[in-house]
């Protein structure tokens, strides 16, 4: 619910160059050629920080060149409140949305080959309105799930969310018991589910599809958590400490089942893909 | 004072001033009578005017109020038998969300839901109804429970929301609620859920699928808290009155978009202002509902449970 | 495993009378009159203290007069390690707990009825060999169990042991597994299993039937853990805190469902049954 | 020097001086060749003399060695791939009990076991294999995976015991260990467990439940420790070596009472003596049970695994 706060000045590097050949490190500063940091893709030389990705250059990465196949991307964004803050509606911020992104939801569904293996995906764009769980996510999750489940074929979902789309109301928050209704039948007829945790991962995602995976796999460094860090150090008046709501710290709560580097990923799918195929 | 807080003060006071003539019509009833019948109407007519048109934000006050009935409330006035059960074997026994064995007119069920306090130091064991990991997986053991022995599940809704502390999501707060969710959709008995008062967010939902969902009229749901949305959108906790009608939380809406399968009537001006009312109409719709989904196989029911939420925010659904 | 060390002071009191008329409270030191003692049975009137019950006590408070029909009461202790510790041997250590306590294993099962309720029971004596559980102990545990089972009734364990029987070696350890897996059957078939944890259920028997219920009941203040209090200590080199494997520590940290004093133990599991059997 | 820790002492010294002229042979090879030749015979001799008649108190040093195989000699030996996975979803990540996806020839199988340390530092992580509740849940949850991927399960079994601590007791080690007791009695797949080291008690048993429960021919296996137990039987607990004996722990005792189902041989003296050799062994022996339970149906999984463990103790069995 937060994706419209004022994006945090150490993302989102790669749209604002310092110069034509450099890029920023959000996270270090440190200088790092452009073409370098798009082959990383976005991944610090130094630091290891990991920026954000496009839904598109995440598929691009992860499956074989020209194996994608996108469903329904007619499906966009629903007002079923007919919301408006007095300035601005929905509707107008969600059209803004689609120019900016080209996107018409916050997620892209479809079906590819990772390593010549067929599976199902969901990767989330966090461009698309801070990659907010709205009725049109939920429902291309839900059909990406059924046909998964249908073809029995993987199903890996990528997160990048800031939790539901507040500006959908109810019909978001149901979004999360939309998606676990998919995930629970793949669970009960054997189909893998693989859920990769990107940065951010909070709130309405984190506590539906993204926590409720056979495998939980994580980018380093990347924010996971349920409540934002505002609410909870109002909550219970002290700072966090340091590293709180990392993959890191999940992983060493027993929640993330592995980190892996986001040149490691698409082979770390692989591995696992052949495993479950085998 | 607060407008927002205290709308119904007028009638509050009408009250006040009723209840006292009646004490002095005892000596002299005569003299008092038709003062005390000239005030009756005068209420009747505040409510139906004061009640009729509230605002969303108004409502939200009656969802909050202290006097509205808790879950112990509707436990003791509903169900001839509680035996409340605890702890989620994992790590603790949380106070804010409880459940148990319960019987309501000779039918089972396996009762789970948020526990609010009414005072100050029963509020800080519940946690004002917000719930911890250890909450949710209590819930989740229970269901199972419930599952083995083939009886429904009845769920209560009455949280500001799933506790947002360092320790709730060190315990995972996010994957207990993600649990509760997979299993709710595959749980193969019925589950009949109430919104009786605030229903926040993912805490709330976290206990919140079921084959029926029904809301009290004025109890509200929401993605986000007005007050939330508020300060989000304008930078102002104190436009929450506009972010409460923005969100669309009522019973009336909810209904309307399909989220909620049924309302349940409240008395005129809320639950608290006649709680025996209340708990007879919430003790009905529950017996309906049991009724209603004790008809159907596993199988079936699991079936229509995940088509109902697929059906929610189904896309061409709305244009 | 402990069973043989010497009973601590606080324990036994029924047994050791201060004079013919009065029993002094373990705990408190209270003298209570030896009636009132014994038709407590065995709680203090005025600490609470629950002192432990033999196992036909146990079952005299618990199920409706004359109803008891024992199973298997020829099962007996086993020796297959022909143990001994060089000056006393298993066979003669076992042969004399049967003297003294009039049972052939630290249990006694059997169906009866409770509150007019047809259950199967198993009762735990602490007074044999320290309530340990041996091969004969896991032998008429499952043997209920399966009992429970064909006849769907629901099963009722009252735990009261120190743990596995270490002179029966490997073979007791075994005994957790075989139990578990009787009351695993239980739980598939639906059958309902109540585990009613008495002072004191720890180490092996804490570790496999007596934490596997459907519902776990405890007396008030019974110590409950899996490790013994001297080992942590040593692990851990400091002073345990007050209250320590205690029932109400347990169900503060979700263990147990409920506590229940003694005199209101029959009527809380004739709830609970009538509950299940409506 | 401890008599009983090093008791392959004069061993090693015949093995060092072999090892010395074989250097020096290098220049001088006729000089030192008899030399080697006897000692070399000397050496097979002693092995057989020493090792022919181990005493229990002396496998036990053997099933201790700090150059014993501990787990992930086994995972690099002698699988061909392993994905490790992490944490119970409830707590935290056990070091001292890990698991994931394995491959061995071919065949695929959910691991699970104990992960002791050999430097200090790894074992102040990995708690010398003494596992806490959350390394039992982890296991839980990934036996649960198998069975969702109907996968088998090889439990590697090598632990002092569960971990005494008092945090453990407060997240509920003995519910943890319970819980899984009942959930690998109805597991609907294979279990092959394997001790090869330490078989601490129901730190061992909380991930040893299978259908077929292999022991490396220096394993031990035990109620309770040998130094335990003669703490408790005499006070004393430098009179281990006794209880040792009296315990009966070795591979063949458990062979011969029905707990265990197969010895898997070690080279003479030892696993350290020669680890390869070893790892072949044991994975021959895994993919034999592999091979074995695969062929039977989930309900007859289950069916023999709860005949196997009520037949163990049975009342007449014994007299
Ligand atoms: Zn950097
Ligand atoms: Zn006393």
């Amino acid at each position: 619910m937060a994706w419209f706060r004022k994006r945090k000045n150490k993302h989102g590097a790669g749209e604002g160059l310092d110069e034509n050949l450099w890029v920023v490190c959000p996270d270090c500063k440190t200088h790092v050629h452009r073409d370098e940091w798009f082959a990383a893709p976005k991944v610090c030389p130094k630091c290891v920080f990991h920026d954000r990705l496009t839904a598109r250059e995440r598929l691009d990465i992860t499956l074989d060149p020209g194996t994608f196949r996108e469903f329904n991307p007619e499906i966009s964004t629903s007002d079923p409140l007919l919301f408006t803050d007095g300035k601005e509606s929905y509707f107008t911020k969600a059209e803004a949305a689609k120019g900016r992104t080209g996107l018409n939801e916050a997620v892209v569904t479809g079906s590819g080959k990772l390593d010549d293996q067929t599976v199902t995906v969901a990767v989330m764009d966090f461009r698309f309105l801070g990659g907010s769980l709205g009725s049109g996510t939920g429902e291309k999750i839900l059909l990406a799930a059924d046909y998964a489940l249908r073809h029995r074929r993987p199903f890996i979902v990528f997160s990048a969310s800031g939790g539901a789309r507040m500006h959908e109301g109810i019909v978001s928050l149901m979004q999360m018991a939309k998606t676990c209704a998919g995930i629970a039948r793949l669970h009960k007829e054997g189909i893998p589910y693989i859920s990769v945790l990107t940065d951010p991962t909070t709130g309405g995602v984190s506590a539906s599809f993204a926590m409720a995976g056979d495998i939980h796999i994580a980018e380093p460094r990347a924010l996971i958590g349920f409540a934002g860090r505002r609410v909870i150090e109002q909550t219970i008046r002290q700072k966090l400490p340091p590293g709180f709501q990392t993959a890191e710290y999940l992983l060493e709560h027993g929640f993330i089942d592995l980190i892996a580097h986001r040149r490691d990923m698409r082979n770390c799918l692989s591995r696992i893909l052949r495993y479950w195929k085998r | 004072m607060d407008p927002q807080k205290d709308f119904d003060q007028e009638l509050k006071d009408i009250e006040a001033k009723i209840a006292e003539l009646k004490l002095l019509a005892k000596d002299d009833s005569v003299r008092f009578g038709t003062e005390i019948a000239q005030l009756e109407k005068e209420k009747a007519d505040l409510e139906t005017s004061l009640y009729a048109n509230l605002s969303p934000w108004q409502i939200v006050q009656i969802a909050r109020h202290p006097q509205r009935p808790l879950l112990r409330d509707y436990i003791e006035g509903i169900f001839s038998e509680f035996i409340e059960l605890h702890g989620d074997r994992r790590f603790g026994d949380d106070a804010g969300l409880i459940g148990g064995l319960a019987t309501i007119e000779d039918r089972r069920a396996v009762l789970i839901g948020h526990q609010k306090g009414r005072t100050v130091e029963d509020n800080v064991k519940m946690n004002f109804g917000m719930a911890n990991p250890e909450g949710y997986r209590k819930a989740l053991r229970l269901m199972k429970l419930a599952e083995k022995f083939r009886l429904p599940v009845i769920s209560f809704i009455d949280t500001p929301g799933a506790y947002p502390g360092l320790d709730a999501e060190a315990r995972g707060q996010a994957e207990a609620i993600a649990a509760n969710l997979a299993a709710m959709a595959s749980l193969e008995v019925p589950i009949i859920v109430i919104v009786t008062g605030e229903g926040g967010s993912g805490g709330a939902l976290g206990i919140g699928m079921g084959d029926s969902v029904l809301m009290l009229a004025y109890a509200v749901y929401s993605v986000i808290s007005p007050e939330g949305c508020a300060s989000i959108l304008w930078r102002d906790g104190a436009k929450a009155p506009e972010a409460a009608a923005a969100l669309k939380i009522t019973a009336a809406s909810l209904l309307e978009m399909g989220v909620v399968d049924d309302i349940v009537p409240e008395p005129l001006g809320g639950a608290h202002r006649d709680p025996q009312q209340t708990l007879a109409n919430v003790k009905d719709a529950l017996i309906k509902r049991l009724k209603k989904h004790a008809r159907f196989s596993p199988k079936k029911l699991v079936e229509t449970r995940y088509e109902k939420y697929a059906d929610i925010g189904r896309w061409k659904n709305w244009w």
